[in-house]
């Protein structure tokens, strides 16, 4: 097949704007008579609050300070569980939870009427590790178990497995929470159209379900909200939960708005999501040629506070865990679990890159047992085309994974 | 406040600016030099770098009455008015070393005030030249191409 | 405090005369690197700030007598690409070349490098190494102290508040010296340093290491020299053994200095200082021929 | 001492939402008075490259140049919800709404050229450069603008692809969670430092499979970017969490990898056309990262034969690690 544009590196459509700096960014949107707003956020991982906010009301030129009560619609979001707050009402699940948003004349007047507002915290014990959570002795969120996600795979018989191989490794593994640092910190800015329109302008991965989340929490049709998505100045998956767009929504219509806000780096780490670290706990066998024969895992995945897409991710890594070979004897148990870390959600490769740490390093230390090298045992055992995953999942076309695997080998002169 | 002046891009500026205003938010707030981003604040990302007096440095790590005749170069300098683009700007495209673009417009500056001083860098000159300017969507490979690319273009005279 | 006066000097008389009048109340800055970062944290409150990063007297690096002087307000960059300094002491340009980043070592300059008195500055333990002495202005006159006696503790200065420091000074490589840096940092550029050395040698008849004096960085409250591994060396023959046995000296020093230090110190420094002495020791020695 | 070694990984990726979740992208395309075309989708360009793969596609059916392809995707109240941009979807899932889309306007526009030009069928009408002509007679020849021009109402078509996979089995995990797969795998040379713990990158092979590549260089500049990302959590990345609260939350404590230290890589491209997917092309924005950290992982073992099985492997773990080792061995 012969195409005129497809396979042709042409220049990318919006590099023009970004090479001259007019690429719009939310925090590159100035408008006449805005508003600024800062975001006070909880200083312990858990407890309960209360919030004066009477002597920051009182400092000139602070227009409003919003709270859990000045939510019109649903105090609640989530990419899959509606498990954050807007503005926690009671009780803070980690360090950094949105208390109140102050909308000031400056953003000088705004941030020094954040640090006017007192806030009593009646602390409660808190718990950071995973392990320790899924004994649910503290509960991160009241009446729901610490464990949100079980992922079961079971395939073959796993005892006889490891019975016939030759070879076998255990190992645990630790991957790290992890930032996504992506270079445009969180901003954006919200005003009302003639018509009683909200408009959000912020940097998102995903405008219409932001539109969906902002019209919940405001009690309006989401016809009645529109997302404008400027240039987003990366995300890699950090920018799939809400941050900012809901609070910016409240201050523009009880105000009239604009509201602007835009995030120091050091709050940008605290607003938005984390990677998953993960506790990996695993075992491979292999026969006396090197073929995979049963491979089980353990995989306890820390969400911190919040759900946000922990079950997929988790789910993934279960999935994943396995590594792009033939197995015919798995079983692999992977857990999501609240804690009152920072709370983690996408990032590229959302899951399935974690379980890799483990399972190729796996795969070298049976090659090293049996003696043959790590392209070997790889190319051994890699799916090709018709291969089944643990899943039961026929791979039926495009698999030129050993394609890659040599391509990469003979690169670097490894056999 | 305290009066300064300045010159942005060949233009002279006179402006009111108050004591703890940061040259970057002169520039952003009061001037509109929005391709002037703001990604740190401590001098880390690089994203504010402009070039001052023909020297790479981060706006944000200078106060704005220090700039008292300075002569500035944003990002917003480098195309001519009838839009042709500066050879930089014209490699970064050609080459790919843009993503999502926060840290072009300063990645752009940083190797102007490269190739300004050194006509044909080394890739590892071209690296320790852009090495204050972080980027998080590339790997920096397309850029370092770009800046070899552009040192091409400038030393035959522009494109 | 709030910051109600901002001043761009011109001459150092007029930074002077600023200090002398508004004394405590009075902060000088020149590069801003750490300044503008503290003054928006609220770390440092001053009424007046006094700009000296334009004051041509601060900015130079020049021979005077038997001495090379480097004013406070010279920048890292100038200092990288500066003649005057001599290929035996390209350490000391070295070090002003890891500093941060390009745009950093525009706007920094060595004067604040020492009078910020961070543990992990670049180029102090360079200077310690080469013995230098800060000469200090106030409009009551100019006083001259070892740079080594200017420490108070991190972060902390042995400066009055109408003083400067106008500038660092040392003598000028003779035959047979050499000064060697290495820095060991988190990555390659924008790196606080996680070591720092300097380690200046001469050499004397017989490969024998005549004088040693070895500057340091973050493996102290402030950068200080290493006078236990200093004697270890010196008047012993440049070898194998003797590097080796230093090292492992070094690393015992540190091991007792660091004990009560968090893991990422204690359990690393002591060890990782040896790879970081032997290169630097060598470098130094380098450069002496 | 320096050491040299090198290592290998591979692996594989499963793109979109999976488990049988419906995963629905939408697009709009529409003829413009100028015989341009609109697409109207909500995939977010984050910098990957979306607005400019997703023309491509619309181009290459209509026989058009990406110039010729307006990209409108910034607001919600005109264009309809493409999901989200991650999970290495939108080339694959959007792509095939606007491919759909686009491949209806072109029926439609077909269908008007027919009548316009006073033809018995559309044998042998060719769409190209924005004109569409009969091959066997140029002359029977009518624009797109000429055709717009006749319009009342813009000529729009609309299409929605949805992806296939099918939910797991809670007990047994049996199913299809996810279509389509991406492959890649990388090899690194690293030199550690035996005494100050320091692991160097020297050069890197990394090969991906794309299916079909739509952008070659943008798909390059993925997995360059990946690369950096993955040296990063396996290297450098730390949050410094402690009870809860991050204490590296600034880019000065916070490492994310400088140009200085990157090594060269050798990208290779696997192409291996996916039959569902527009062109064959899969995507491959998140798989670039996953096998570059593993691929570190086993160099540093095969260079000081330590096994690094907590990251990231800061100087500070690996000269623990090492030494540890030394001291067994002696």
């Amino acid at each position: 097949m012969s195409f005129n544009v497809i396979g042709k590196s042409v220049i990318r459509v919006d590099g023009l704007a970004k090479v001259t700096g007019k690429a719009v960014y939310p925090q590159d949107i100035y408008m006449d008579g805005m508003l600024y707003g800062k975001t006070l956020r909880s200083t312990v991982p858990h407890a309960y609050f209360t919030l004066d906010t009477s002597k920051a009301e009182k400092i000139e030129g602070v227009v409003r300070i919003f709270t859990a009560k000045d939510v019109p619609g649903h105090n609640a979001h989530g990419v899959l569980f509606k498990d954050h707050e807007v503005f926690c009402a009671q009780k803070v699940r980690r360090i950094g939870d949105p208390l109140a948003f102050v909308v000031a004349t400056s953003e000088k007047i705004a941030q020094k009427a954040v640090e006017a507002i007192e806030v009593k915290y009646e602390e409660l014990p808190a718990v950071f590790d995973p392990v320790e959570a899924m004994k649910d002795e503290i509960k991160v969120h009241d009446g729901t178990s610490n464990i949100i996600y079980h992922y079961k795979l079971r395939k073959g018989n796993i005892e006889e497995g490891f019975a016939k191989s030759h070879v076998v490794v255990e190992n645990v593994y630790k991957t790290s929470m992890v930032d996504h640092a992506f270079l445009q910190p969180e901003a954006g800015i919200a005003y009302v159209e003639e018509d009683g329109t909200i408009v959000v302008c912020a940097a998102t991965q995903y405008p219409h379900f932001d539109q969906l989340e902002i019209a919940e929490a405001m009690g309006v049709p989401a016809e009645k909200v529109k997302v404008i998505n400027p240039a987003v100045g990366g995300a890699f998956g950090g920018r799939e939960d809400i941050t900012l767009q809901i609070h910016l929504a409240i201050a523009a219509v009880a105000t009239g708005g604009p509201v602007k806000a835009v995030y120091s780096r050091e709050e940008s780490f605290v607003a938005h999501s984390k990677r998953h670290p993960e506790i990996i706990k695993i075992k491979t066998g292999a026969d006396k040629e090197g073929k995979l024969l049963a491979l089980e895992a353990e995989i306890i995945a820390d969400t911190g506070a919040y759900a946000s897409w922990a079950i997929n991710v988790t789910r993934k890594s279960g999935i994943h865990v396995t590594g792009p070979y033939v197995i015919p004897n798995v079983k692999v148990d992977a857990y999501a679990v609240y804690t009152n870390n920072p709370f983690c959600g996408a990032m590229r490769g959302f899951g399935a890159t974690q379980v890799p740490i483990a399972t190729e390093q796996q795969m070298d230390m049976l090659a090293e047992k049996l003696g043959i090298s790590p392209v070997e045992i790889r190319l051994k055992n890699a799916f090709t085309k018709g291969s089944e995953t643990a899943n039961g999942q026929i791979l039926t076309e495009s698999v030129p994974l050993i394609t890659c695997i040599k391509k990469v080998a003979d690169a670097l002169e490894m056999a | 406040m305290k009066k300064i002046s300045l010159t942005v891009n060949g233009k002279l500026y006179q402006v009111e600016v108050e004591e703890d205003m940061r040259l970057l938010d002169l520039l952003r707030d009061k001037l509109g030099f929005t391709g002037v981003k703001e990604g740190c604040s401590e001098g880390e990302c690089g994203a504010c770098s402009v070039i001052m007096d023909g020297k790479l440095v981060t706006s944000c790590l200078i106060m704005a009455f220090q700039a008292e005749g300075k002569e500035i170069i944003t990002i917003e300098g480098l195309q001519k008015e009838d839009g042709t683009l500066h050879p930089i700007q014209q490699a970064f495209l050609e080459e790919g070393a843009v993503q999502c673009g926060f840290c072009t417009p300063a990645m752009v500056l940083a190797a102007k005030a490269l190739l300004d001083k050194n006509p044909h860098p080394t890739d590892e000159e071209i690296k320790e030249g852009i090495s204050g300017n972080l980027c998080r969507c590339t790997g920096y490979a397309k850029i370092v191409s770009s800046v070899k690319k552009a040192a091409e273009y400038l030393n035959k005279g522009g494109k | 405090m709030e910051l109600k006066e901002v001043i761009k000097a011109r001459t150092l008389e007029e930074v002077l005369d600023v200090l002398d009048e508004k004394g405590e109340k009075a902060k000088v800055i020149a590069g801003g690197t750490d300044l503008v970062i503290q003054l928006r944290e609220g770390k440092v409150n001053p009424e007046v700030l006094v700009d000296i990063s334009d004051v041509a007297e601060l900015c130079f690096i020049k021979e005077t007598g038997d001495f090379i002087e480097i004013g406070a307000a010279t920048r890292f960059v100038n200092i990288k690409e500066s003649p005057v300094i001599g290929k035996p002491f390209k350490g000391l340009q070295e070090a002003a070349g890891h500093v941060g980043s390009p745009q950093i070592r525009n706007l920094g300059t060595v004067g604040g490098n020492i009078c910020n008195a961070s543990p992990a500055a670049d180029t102090v333990p360079a200077l310690l190494a080469l013995d230098a002495v800060a000469v200090i202005k106030s409009k009551q006159g100019t006083r001259e102290m070892p740079l080594e006696d200017i420490y108070i503790d991190r972060g902390k200065v042995k400066l009055e508040p109408q003083e400067i420091l106008y500038a660092v000074k040392f003598l000028k490589p003779q035959p047979g010296q050499g000064l060697g840096f290495v820095k060991l940092g988190l990555r390659k550029a924008l790196a606080i340093s996680t070591i720092s050395l300097a380690v200046f040698v001469e050499r004397g008849e017989n490969e024998v290491i005549k004088n040693i004096r070895i500057g340091s960085g973050a493996l102290s409250r402030f950068p200080v020299r290493e006078r236990e591994v200093e004697d270890f060396v010196k008047g012993k023959k440049m070898d194998n053994t003797v590097i080796e046995e230093a090292a492992e000296v070094f690393g015992q020093v540190l091991e007792k200095r660091l004990a009560t230090r968090p893991p990422v110190e204690k359990d690393f420094k002591p060890y990782a200082i040896k790879g970081v002495f032997k290169e630097a020791l060598n470098k130094a020695w380098q450069r002496t021929k | 001492m320096k050491k040299r070694g090198k290592g290998i990984a591979c692996i594989f990726y499963g793109t979109g939402y999976g488990n049988g979740f419906p995963d629905v992208s939408r697009a709009y395309a529409e003829l413009q008075p100028d015989g341009k075309v609109a697409i109207y989708t909500g995939a977010t360009e984050v910098g990957q490259g979306a607005k400019t793969a997703l023309s491509q596609i619309p181009a290459e059916v209509l026989g058009l140049t990406v110039d010729d392809i307006i990209f409108i995707n910034e607001d919600t109240s005109i264009t309809p919800d493409a999901g989200t941009a991650a999970a290495t979807r939108q080339t694959y899932n959007t792509g095939n709404a606007i491919k759909m889309a686009a491949e209806e306007l072109k029926k439609e526009l077909i269908n008007i050229a027919v009548k316009e030009l006073g033809l018995n069928s559309d044998a042998g009408l060719e769409m190209k450069d924005g004109k569409i002509y009969l091959k066997i007679l140029p002359d029977k020849c009518i624009t797109l603008a000429q055709i717009a021009a006749k319009q009342s109402e813009p000529l729009r078509t609309f299409a929605t692809f949805t992806a296939q996979t099918v939910q797991i089995d809670p007990e047994t995990g049996q199913g299809a969670p996810y279509w389509p797969y991406t492959f890649s795998a990388c090899a690194v040379e690293v030199e550690v430092d035996t005494e100050t713990g320091q692991v160097e990158i020297i050069k890197a092979a990394h090969a991906q499979d794309v299916g079909r590549a739509i952008n070659p260089k943008m798909i390059e500049g993925q997995m360059e970017g990946g690369f950096a990302m993955a040296m990063g959590y396996v290297l450098y990345e730390d949050l410094g969490l402690e009870n809860g609260r991050i204490w590296n939350n600034k880019l000065s404590t916070y490492i994310i990898p400088t140009a200085m230290d990157m090594p060269e890589i050798q990208n290779i491209i696997v192409e291996d056309p996916e039959s569902t997917a527009p062109y064959g092309a899969k995507g491959i924005g998140e798989p670039v990262m996953i096998p570059v950290g593993p691929a570190i992982l086993n160099a540093i073992y095969d260079a000081v034969g330590v096994r690094m099985t907590e990251i990231p492997v800061t100087p500070m773990k690996l000269l623990q690690a090492i030494r540890e080792k030394e001291k067994q061995g002696a």
